[in-house]
C-alpha cells in the first residue's frame, strides 16, 4: 500500500470543506492510476471505519468527506453546548458594548443605538449573566436599566470599569487604519 | 520507500524556487533599516566592534554618514534616527569632558546606549527564532470549518476579547453618525452589475481586501449590494474567502478552477 | 487500552474550534481518573504521528489540535490553490517579541525598546489577535497595558509561554555571532 499517497489524501480530505471529487484529487496530484486512487481510498476508509475511531471519511455527494460518527452524538452535543457558553453573537457583542459603555441604561436605549430591537440579545445576556438589572429609570413606563456586572470584569479580565479602553483610544488604534503597510 | 513514491507526482521545480525566494523576503528587507537601532547593530557587526566597548567618534560619524546618505533608512522614522543621532553626539562629548578622576565604569556614558542596544539584539534574535517556528506552523494546516453537524446556528458565535468589545462599540458610534449624516442618492446598484465588478477585479488581481473594497463603495446600499455579492459567490463556491477572526479583513481569492457563468447555476453540484 | 474514550477524544479534538484543553474534556466526560486520560490522549498523538497518517494531533496553547504536517504544504496549496500565506512584517514581529518577553507592557514601553514609534504595530496585532488589552498600567495617563493572547502561542505553535526560547538559548546565538564576526 502507498503509504504516502494515503497520508496526502487524508490531508486533502481533511483540509476539504465540500466532499473531495476524485477529480478533483488528480487535479492536485497530477495522473495517478485509477485503480490505486481507488485502493488507496479504500484502505483510507477502511482505516477510519475501524472502532478505536470517532471521525470517519464517508462518500457524499460524488466526493469524500470527513465527518462524525453518529454514536458519539451526545458528546458532541455537550461540547458544542459548553462552547456556546463560553461565546457571544455579534449581535450580543453588540449589545454588551452599548451596555458597557452607557451604562445605566435601558432597553430602548440600546436598541436605538443599535437600530434593532435588541430585548432577545438582553435576554440571552441576563442568562450568560454578563449584565444584570439595577433597578427602574424614572420615565414613563418605568423600564428596567441595566449594567454590566462582576461576570462581564471577569469574562474581559478587567479589574474596574475604569479599566475599559476609553472611546479616543480605540479611536486612535483604529484610525491610523490605512495609513502605513507594516 | 521509494517505490511507494511513485504515485504522487513531486512538486515541479518552479514551486520548490519560489517557495525559496518567499521564505528569504524578510531578510533581504532587514538590509533596509527599519529604525536606528537596527542601523546602530549594522555598524557595529561591520566594523566588528565590541558592543561593550564603543568608539563613539567612529560610530557616530559612521552613523551620521548613513543619515546624509538615506537611501537605505526608512524615511517614515527619520525623526526617530534623528533622535538616535542627537544621542550619539550627546554622548561623544561627555566622553570628551576633561573628568578629575578615572571613568567608573557604571559612570560610563555610554551605558544606556550599550543596555539599548543589548537588549535589541536580544529581541533581534528571539525575532528570528519565532519567525522560524512562524515558517513551520504555516505549514501546518488547520481545519476553520465543521463538518455538518445538526444545529449549524451555533456555528456563528465568537469568543470575544476586550479590544471587540471596545472596537463593537466605536464602530456602531461611527455606523450611527453617518446614518444621521446619509445622503440619500439616486443611483440604482444591481447585483448582477456588482457581481460581474467583482469577479472582473479580482480576475485582474488575483485576490482582494474585501474591507477595502466594501469601505470603497459611494453609498451604503452599494457597499451592502456587494456584501451580499460575495456571500452569493462563497455560496456557489466561487471564490474562497477567508476571515479568521470578526472585524478582520476578509481576503477573497476567484477559485481558479470555477468559471464566472456558473454563478446562476444551482448551488447543488 | 479504552478504544472508546479514543474514538471520544478524537471526536471532541476534530470538533473543537480552538485547541481542546483537558479541563474542556473533563466538563465533557466528567470524572475520569487522570492518568487514564493522559494515556488515552498519548496513545492518540502517536497513532497520528505515524508515517501513514498525514494529520497529526499537535499541543498548542495547552490544548490538542488536529493540524496537516509540514510536509504535505505544497499539495494544500494545490488544492485551495493559494500561493502562500501571508507572514508578519518585520516591525510586526519585532513588536511581538517584545511584548512575549516585556509583558504585561505598554505601547511606550515597547516603542522605547525599538526606538521607533510602535503605535501602528500594536494596532495590526490587535487586529490579528495576537495580542491583548489586559488593563491599565498605575503611571501619569494611565496607559493601556497589553499581553499576547491565546492566538499567540497557537500561531507560533507554542503550548504556553514556557515555551518562548528561553535566555540561555538567545545569549548562545548571540556568542556565536560575536564569534563569526571576530
Amino acid at each position: 500500500m502507498n503509504d504516502q499517497l494515503k497520508a496526502i489524501l487524508e490531508v486533502l480530505i481533511f483540509l476539504s470543506q465540500e466532499p473531495l471529487t476524485v477529480d478533483k484529487m488528480r487535479e492536485v496530484l497530477g495522473e495517478i492510476p485509477e485503480d490505486e486512487l481507488q485502493a488507496v481510498l479504500q484502505a483510507l476508509m477502511a482505516e477510519f471505519s475501524r472502532e478505536e475511531h470517532g471521525i470517519q471519511i464517508v462518500r457524499s455527494a460524488g466526493g469524500y468527506l470527513f465527518t462524525t460518527k453518529p454514536e458519539h452524538d451526545q458528546w458532541i452535543k455537550r461540547l458544542l453546548q459548553i462552547e456556546k457558553k463560553a461565546r457571544l453573537s455579534v449581535a450580543g457583542l453588540e449589545t454588551l458594548s452599548i451596555i458597557a459603555y452607557h451604562q445605566p441604561v435601558t432597553q430602548a436605549e440600546v436598541s436605538a443605538i443599535r437600530s434593532v430591537d435588541s430585548t432577545y440579545s438582553i435576554k440571552s445576556l441576563l442568562q450568560k449573566k454578563l449584565i444584570k438589572i439595577v433597578g427602574r429609570k424614572k420615565a414613563p413606563g418605568n423600564p428596567l436599566v441595566y449594567r454590566t456586572s462582576e461576570k462581564f470584569l471577569e469574562y474581559f479580565g478587567l479589574n474596574s470599569l475604569d479599566d475599559l479602553p476609553r472611546e479616543e483610544e480605540i479611536a486612535k488604534i483604529l484610525e491610523e487604519e490605512k495609513q502605513t503597510i507594516s | 520507500m521509494e517505490q511507494e513514491n511513485q504515485g504522487c507526482p513531486e512538486p515541479s521545480e518552479e514551486t520548490e524556487v519560489s517557495q525559496q525566494a518567499a521564505g528569504d523576503g524578510y531578510q533581504v528587507k532587514l538590509e533596509f533599516f527599519e529604525g536606528p537601532l537596527d542601523l546602530l547593530l549594522f555598524l557595529i557587526r561591520k566594523k566588528k566592534i565590541d558592543i561593550n566597548d564603543i568608539p563613539m567618534a567612529v560610530i557616530t560619524r559612521d552613523y551620521l554618514d548613513y543619515l546624509e546618505k538615506k537611501d537605505q533608512i526608512n524615511l517614515d522614522r527619520e525623526a526617530e534616527f534623528l533622535f538616535i543621532a542627537s544621542l550619539l553626539i550627546y554622548i561623544k562629548s561627555q566622553m570628551l569632558l576633561p573628568r578629575e578622576q578615572e571613568t567608573l565604569a557604571e559612570d560610563d556614558p555610554r551605558q544606556m546606549l550599550i543596555d539599548r542596544l543589548l537588549e535589541f539584539q536580544k529581541i533581534k534574535i528571539a525575532s528570528s527564532l519565532l519567525r522560524e517556528k512562524e515558517e513551520v506552523e504555516l505549514q501546518c494546516w488547520r481545519r476553520t470549518f465543521r463538518p455538518p453537524l445538526e444545529k449549524p446556528d451555533e456555528l456563528e458565535l465568537l469568543q470575544v476579547s476586550l479590544f471587540d468589545l471596545a472596537e463593537t462599540f466605536f464602530l456602531i458610534m461611527k455606523r450611527k453618525e453617518r446614518e444621521n449624516l446619509r445622503i440619500i442618492k439616486g443611483k440604482d446598484v444591481s447585483a448582477e452589475e456588482k457581481l460581474k465588478e467583482i469577479i472582473d477585479y479580482l480576475g485582474k488581481n488575483g485576490s482582494m481586501d474585501f474591507l477595502d473594497y466594501f469601505s470603497s463603495q459611494d453609498s451604503l446600499e452599494e457597499a451592502l449590494v456587494s456584501f451580499f455579492c460575495l456571500l452569493e459567490l462563497i455560496k456557489n463556491h466561487l471564490v474562497i474567502a477567508t476571515q479568521e477572526e470578526l472585524f478582520q479583513t476578509i481576503r477573497v481569492w476567484l477559485r481558479k478552477d470555477k468559471t464566472p457563468h456558473q454563478v446562476h447555476g444551482s448551488s447543488h453540484e
